[in-house]
């Protein structure tokens, strides 16, 4: 029951800082309501005993992405007048299509029989288990990813630079 | 009761607030924070998903890590590629970026 | 002789010496245009003495399929590569020999570009002989393709006047005629469910009569694009007027029988019965063919062009000799096939002499030429004769067999096509008086008759023109070997 | 036996062989050229001779040999030879003319440029008409039917660089493709229905009587069709006229005593099959009756001499066809046999003097009989024996033609006729007078012909004068002995017709002498009085001018209709096909804006449609999950 308390506050903060982040005049705004969205999201997966997911949650999408975000705002801040449109023209279109994809999703959701599927579950943390599989099982994909992520780095380097040496 | 429909029923909600982000912001950069909204939507699917039908197994939750993982490398490239072509032509506004048309 | 060619691969070396000659000039400079030549005609000329000993040895008393290769390729999907051939192949075999080496000899004067040139005709050649010899539709299918192709840069590159758009068009319109042949053969390798494309097992599976009746068409249609069948023709005036010399007279000489051949040995052959119920129709359209091809070429002022749409009237005797279903019908297409071929290859390459020297193609500019060039006037003459279906020369034995032939099967329809034969006369006499007779013009002076290199061009096709116009008995013996057993086919019901 | 085979396809070949060798080697020897051509049209006039001994001993005995020329099935075509008692006689006219004319035209074509090629062709000829002549099958008929056209195609145009022998040529083909195509679908039919190119065996066929009445109608006309065009009937009558643009010694040989009678001998060849329809018969009959007045009375206004006497020869082959279709088998064939002599001297007398003249045009003649004393006689004798007058050969024929006609009972028949050869003898006197006798008309330095041209034309006069005793009946060698036929009735010497037709034509002489030997009535003033009917007789009837106008506003009119739909429609639709394909990629380009969102904005519709879709269309997916 308190779960549920908790997953409707959660529910209600992300889908209001969500729509914020989309909505938001300012960009810088945004940033930061995406960071309390991401912070909900993280709550969310606590309620469904990620912990670790939650704590990898806040600490690389609030901890990295959104303050790199910031920096980049930061960065193209010059022209960034408070005059311009933040949204195109295809704004009616797109909520239209949005609301019709989520109710259709939706019905669809609340059409399907999940019962049969569904297995009680007790919690427990599964942490440990996590680490395990990630360097047993799944250690060449975790290591692809890493591999990635240094490619991530070296490439994003690499374009903002020669960028620089081109002017 | 918390059941799995409440957190689909959420990831969908937040998936297309994400699109409607995707479609309608003119900042490159709203763009790309929308597109870590669907992320985030489809990483509470995954998990939701995993706990609510394989509670037994951790695929999921392996999933989304991977997912974050890819999504971190992802906005880092979209924000260096942003700033290039922000450098190079002073733009930041996703419609007047169109000179890959007819 | 049939024995030492039954041990050696005949048929893949017929074809693959095209193909050594294209990797040949690889290797030649592109500045060095004799050797391209000389290296291309001696290549071709090889194809061409073997598919001569090979038309020779063949045994028409045996019939059937002779020389035959066959080896595994990808069994898994039943490709094959399985070569062979019949009296009817064996005859357009001989048939592209003779084109090709004349067409070789035509384009003694390309200085443009020569080494890429020549690359094409002579691949385009080794998907003509293929699908001459192919006998696993798929090895057919990948020829054709090969055949087609070239074109569309032969015509694009080398050709005159709205070149591009020619080329696009004749392109286009192959390419949908070997789309529709793709259907049906996988429509054909579907519905036998023998995961062959062998044609030895297709032709002998029963398909039921709905399959038939939906897949001719499909089929005949496809291969109808190639042959001109109206109305689907308009590729081939456009084309021919662009393409350079060499290629007009391979495109009208070998090509359009690749349709023709398409239509009589794939479609005919295999689909017996879709055949009987369609032919009725396409005969209809094969009088628009004749009639319609003859009235008008008379109404065009361009040399190529008058040609073109004999061409397209010609083409209408063949076709028309399929639709009659019988093996006297039949072995007039078939023959019709060679005799036009060789015909057309000999009126493209004087038209392309008298253009080359002229500088027109437009019949109303030049007059009285006879004067200055007899031998090429004399050639122009015989080659209209031919055309006009007058005896002693082949023109008129295809003709003839044809018309006996059809008339058992479609009188009044045969009645109409025989018109078309005074029409021909006329625009073919017109022509040729218009071009030869007449007040000759001062400003042609400088021109010169027939040069040896020419002569030879034209010796060679008149010669076969005249052999088998003479004598036709040993080569129609040779063709209705193979005409019999589709004759058979249709017959039975 | 064998030898008289031998001589006959000998007979045949050599010309052919004189051909090839002189177009492909002795081009430029002329001289050796004219020697080879010559001396091969000798050996068959020698062997034609042969031949004829050989026949004279049993006519009704016959001798067929077959070379497989193309066997398909049961289809069976052969090139073969007989040789009967009809061959034989044909046989030797063609050599005999043949030979004189290419002796003729050694002169009259000296120093032209193309005198080696003159005699290829007229060698090529004489293969061609003899291979007509000896044909044993319809097919190989047609076959050497179609080379004569060619040899009259390439011999009248054989001064090609002046237009108008160009566009006689050209049209000398056509017309007569227009009876072959007829001629082609005949055989094409009777082939069909008898299952053999065999005349012999399609004469039996007939003669078993399987052929309906209509069907054999049908196909006696659609052969006879052939012999129009090729023989100058009337509708296809317009190519002989123009067809003097070529060489006289062309114009004598084939275009009036051999070449233009393939038709009456094509029909005397297959008369079993054409007597078997009594319809078709009269159909031939009044046909030939009609062309010959018709053409006689355009001949009376003609002035070029060629011309006159083209329109001659169409009258006078109208004759044979009216012979013929009367169901006089002897009397066609005999007067082919006189004609060809004295029409093939008439045209080598008018070559001999537009050779001296250099001018067509008879008004331009006159008194050339003190100068041309051979040719002015020979002519002469020529233009009794058309005229029919006792004891020419003409008069033996042509008798033999009123007597044919008189015999079978129709009167009309008759008398047009009579009245024909009326006409005959006016105009052909007319031409001689104005031609021979009277002033000269200018001082030119006018002389008789050389010996190669005037000995020919002497064997020729001979020949006209003498050749008609064959007819006299009862003697051993009587033509109707010789050509005789089954179930033929012949009709029998009638004193009353020969003193008729020999009163009718000396008037005809006479009333020619009055107007335009003495002069007493004034030809001028005949013209005026006249008036119309002088100009349409001058202008052919306009039938040329009908068939140009046909030709023009319906032929012309057509092709250009074709052309048109060919561009506009056939092209137009493919084009239409191709101008969608740009205009359809024209506008769809534009939804290609370059703009990031646009395009989402399209993936995220379509995946909504794919949702959609699913909801109508398969509304339970979801129990898949269920399941």
């Amino acid at each position: 029951m308190i779960s549920l308390i908790f997953f409707y506050i959660f529910a209600v903060l992300i889908v209001i800082s969500a729509i914020f982040v989309v909505i938001s005049k300012n960009i810088y705004y945004s940033a930061l309501w995406l960071a309390l969205t991401l912070f909900s999201v993280a709550g969310v997966f606590i309620l469904l005993n990620a912990y670790f997911l939650a704590g990898i949650q806040v600490l690389i999408y609030i901890g990295a992405v959104v303050v790199l975000t910031i920096f980049v705002i930061n960065l193209t801040k010059e022209i960034e007048g408070k005059k311009e449109k933040q949204h195109n023209k295809q704004v009616i279109p797109a909520l239209l299509a949005s609301l019709t994809g989520a109710v259709l999703i939706i019905l669809a959701v609340l059409k399907t029989d999940w019962s049969s599927r569904i297995i009680n579950w007790t919690a427990y943390d599964e942490t440990a288990k996590l680490g395990n599989f990630l360097l047993a099982d799944f250690v060449i994909p975790f290591e692809a990813a890493s591999v990635l992520l240094l490619i991530a780095l070296i490439g994003s380097i690499a374009i903002v630079s020669l960028d620089k040496e081109n002017k | 009761m918390l059941t799995l429909m409440h957190f689909i029923i959420l990831s969908v909600i937040l998936f297309f607030i994400g699109i409607f982000g995707v479609l309608t912001r003119r900042n490159a950069i709203g763009i790309l924070m929308s597109l870590e909204l669907i992320f985030n939507a489809i990483n509470i699917n995954m998990v939701a998903f995993s706990k609510f039908l394989t509670p037994q197994e951790i695929y999921g939750v392996i999933f989304t890590v991977f997912i974050i993982t890819v999504a971190a490398a992802e906005s880092v490239l979209g924000l260096a590629i942003i700033l290039a072509i922000y450098r190079s032509g002073q733009k930041i506004f996703a419609d007047e970026m169109n000179l890959m048309k007819w | 002789m049939a024995e030492i060619l039954s041990k050696f691969p005949v048929l893949t070396v017929i074809y693959m010496m095209p193909l050594l000659a294209v990797i040949t000039l690889l290797f030649i400079p592109d500045k060095n245009h004799k050797a391209i030549k000389i290296t291309s005609l001696s290549f071709s000329s090889v194809s061409f003495l073997l598919s001569i000993i090979l038309f020779l040895s063949y045994d028409f008393q045996k019939g059937g399929l002779q020389f035959v290769e066959r080896y595994r390729w990808v069994p898994s999907i039943g490709i094959n590569y399985f070569m062979g051939v019949n009296g009817i192949n064996v005859t357009l075999v001989l048939l592209t020999g003779i084109i090709i080496v004349a067409g070789v000899l035509a384009s003694w004067g390309v200085d443009y570009r020569p080494k890429e040139f020549f690359m094409l005709l002579l691949t385009l050649v080794t998907g003509v002989f293929g699908v001459f010899m192919a006998y696993n539709l798929f090895l057919f299918f990948l020829f054709y393709e090969i055949a087609v192709l070239p074109m569309y840069l032969l015509i694009g590159i080398w050709g005159t006047g709205n070149k591009e758009y020619s080329a696009m068009k004749l392109t286009l319109y192959l390419l949908v005629g070997s789309a529709f042949i793709l259907a049906g053969i996988l429509g054909l390798y579907f519905a036998t469910g023998l995961n062959t494309f062998d044609f030895d097992v297709l032709e002998k599976f029963e398909y039921s009569k709905q399959f038939q009746i939906i897949f001719f068409p499909i089929l005949f249609l496809g291969f109808g694009v190639l042959a001109a069948l109206w109305p689907f023709h308009t590729w081939s005036p456009d084309g021919h007027a662009s393409a350079p010399t060499a290629v007009s007279m391979l495109h009208a000489g070998v090509l359009m029988k690749l349709g023709a051949y398409g239509c009589l040995n794939i479609a005919v052959y295999l689909l017996p019965g879709g055949a009987k119920f369609w032919l009725p129709f396409v005969a209809l359209l094969t009088v628009v063919n004749i009639v319609y091809g003859s009235l008008g070429a008379f109404a065009q002022k361009d040399l190529k062009y008058i040609v073109a749409y004999s061409s397209v009237s010609h083409m209408g005797i063949v076709l028309l000799g399929i639709t009659a279903q019988n093996s006297t019908a039949l072995s007039g297409s078939v023959f019709q096939m060679f005799s036009h071929g060789v015909m057309t290859g000999l009126f493209f390459g004087l038209v392309g002499m008298v253009y080359g020297r002229t500088h027109t193609r437009m019949i109303n500019e030049m007059s009285g030429l006879a004067k200055k060039m007899p031998a090429l006037a004399a050639f122009f003459i015989m080659t209209g004769l031919c055309s006009l279906g007058l005896p002693g020369l082949s023109g008129f034995v295809a003709e003839i067999l044809t018309f006996i032939g059809s008339f058992k099967t479609f009188p009044v329809i045969t009645i109409i096509c025989v018109t078309g034969i005074v029409f021909t006369a006329y625009y073919v006499l017109r022509a040729l008086q218009i071009i030869f007779y007449g007040k000759y013009d001062e400003k042609f002076d400088h021109l010169t008759d027939a040069n040896k290199i020419e002569f030879i061009t034209l010796f060679i096709l008149m010669f076969f023109i005249v052999i088998f116009g003479m004598y036709p008995f040993y080569i129609m013996k040779v063709i209705n070997s193979a005409v019999l057993p589709i004759a058979q086919k249709l017959l039975m019901p | 036996m064998e030898k008289i085979l031998l001589s006959g396809f000998l007979l045949v070949v050599l010309p052919f062989l004189a051909f090839l060798i002189i177009v492909t080697f002795t081009k430029r020897f002329k001289m050796l050229s004219a020697l080879i051509s010559i001396t091969a049209i000798f050996i068959s006039f020698i062997l034609s001779i042969i031949i004829l001994v050989w026949q004279l001993k049993d006519p009704s005995s016959f001798l067929k040999y077959d070379i497989p020329w193309l066997y398909i099935g049961n289809l069976k075509m052969n090139i073969g030879i007989i040789i009967n008692s009809l061959t034989a006689i044909m046989l030797l006219v063609v050599t005999t003319v043949s030979l004189l004319v290419q002796i003729y035209s050694i002169s009259y074509m000296k120093g032209d440029e193309g005198f080696s090629k003159f005699f290829g062709f007229i060698s090529l000829f004489s293969f061609s008409m003899l291979g007509i002549v000896i044909s044993n099958n319809l097919l190989q008929l047609y076959i050497f039917w179609e080379l004569v056209g060619l040899c009259s195609y390439l011999l009248i145009g054989f001064w090609y660089f002046k237009p108008e022998a160009a566009d006689a040529g050209k049209k000398a083909f056509v017309v007569t493709r227009f009876g072959d195509f007829g001629f082609l679908i005949g055989i094409l039919i009777i082939s069909y229905l008898s299952g053999t190119f065999d005349i012999l065996e399609i004469e039996n066929f007939v003669k078993n009587g399987t052929l309906s009445d209509k069907m054999l109608l049908i196909v006696v006309i659609l052969l006879f069709c052939g012999a129009i065009g090729k023989s100058g009937q009337f509708p296809l009558h317009v190519w002989l006229p123009d067809a003097m643009e070529g060489p006289t010694p062309v114009s004598a040989l084939i275009h009036a005593a051999t070449m233009v009678a393939a038709g009456v001998f094509m029909v005397a060849r297959l008369f079993p099959i054409f007597s078997a329809s009594p319809d078709a018969m009269l159909f031939i009959a009044y046909l030939g009756a009609f062309t010959a007045l018709f053409s006689a009375t355009i001949a009376l206004t003609q002035d070029d001499i060629k011309r006159v006497l083209a329109y001659s020869t169409l009258s006078q082959l109208g004759y044979m066809m009216l012979a013929l279709g009367s169901g006089g088998y002897v009397a066609g064939m005999f007067h082919l046999y006189t004609h060809a002599f004295f029409k093939a001297l008439l045209f080598l007398c008018a070559g001999s003097v537009i050779h001296a003249i250099h001018s067509n045009n008879i008004w331009q003649m006159g008194g050339l009989h003190k100068k041309m004393p051979v040719t002015s006689i020979t002519f002469f004798i020529a233009a009794l024996a058309i005229s029919g007058i006792y004891p020419l050969s003409g008069f033996f024929s042509k008798d033999e033609i009123f007597l044919s006609i008189l015999y079978s009972g129709n009167k009309l028949l008759y008398y047009s006729a009579m009245f024909t050869a009326f006409l005959t003898a006016f105009y052909m006197f007319r031409l001689y007078f104005v031609t021979f006798s009277g002033k000269p008309k200018e001082e030119k330095n006018v002389h008789e012909s050389p010996l190669v041209m005037t000995v020919p034309l002497i064997i020729l006069a001979l020949l006209s004068i003498f050749s008609g005793f064959i007819g006299i009946p009862d003697i051993k060698f009587s033509i109707h002995k010789f050509l005789f036929i089954e179930h033929l009735k012949e009709a029998h010497f009638d004193f009353k017709v020969a003193l008729t037709s020999n009163i009718i034509a000396l008037s005809g002489i006479l009333l020619a002498y009055l107007i335009y030997g003495l002069k007493i009535i004034n030809a001028d003033n005949l013209k005026q009085k006249s008036g119309i009917i002088y100009n349409i007789l001058k202008n052919k009837y306009y039938i040329d001018e009908f068939y140009m106008f046909l030709i023009k506003n319906i032929y012309y009119t057509s092709t250009e209709a074709i052309k048109w739909f060919d561009r506009h429609i056939v092209d137009g639709a493919v084009n239409l096909v191709a101008f969608l394909c740009r205009w359809t990629g024209g506008k769809l380009k534009l939804t290609i804006t370059g703009r990031v969102q646009n395009y989402a904005m399209y993936i995220v519709l379509g995946v909504i449609l794919i949702i959609l879709a699913i909801y109508v269309y398969q509304p339970d997916v979801m129990n898949i999950v269920r399941r």
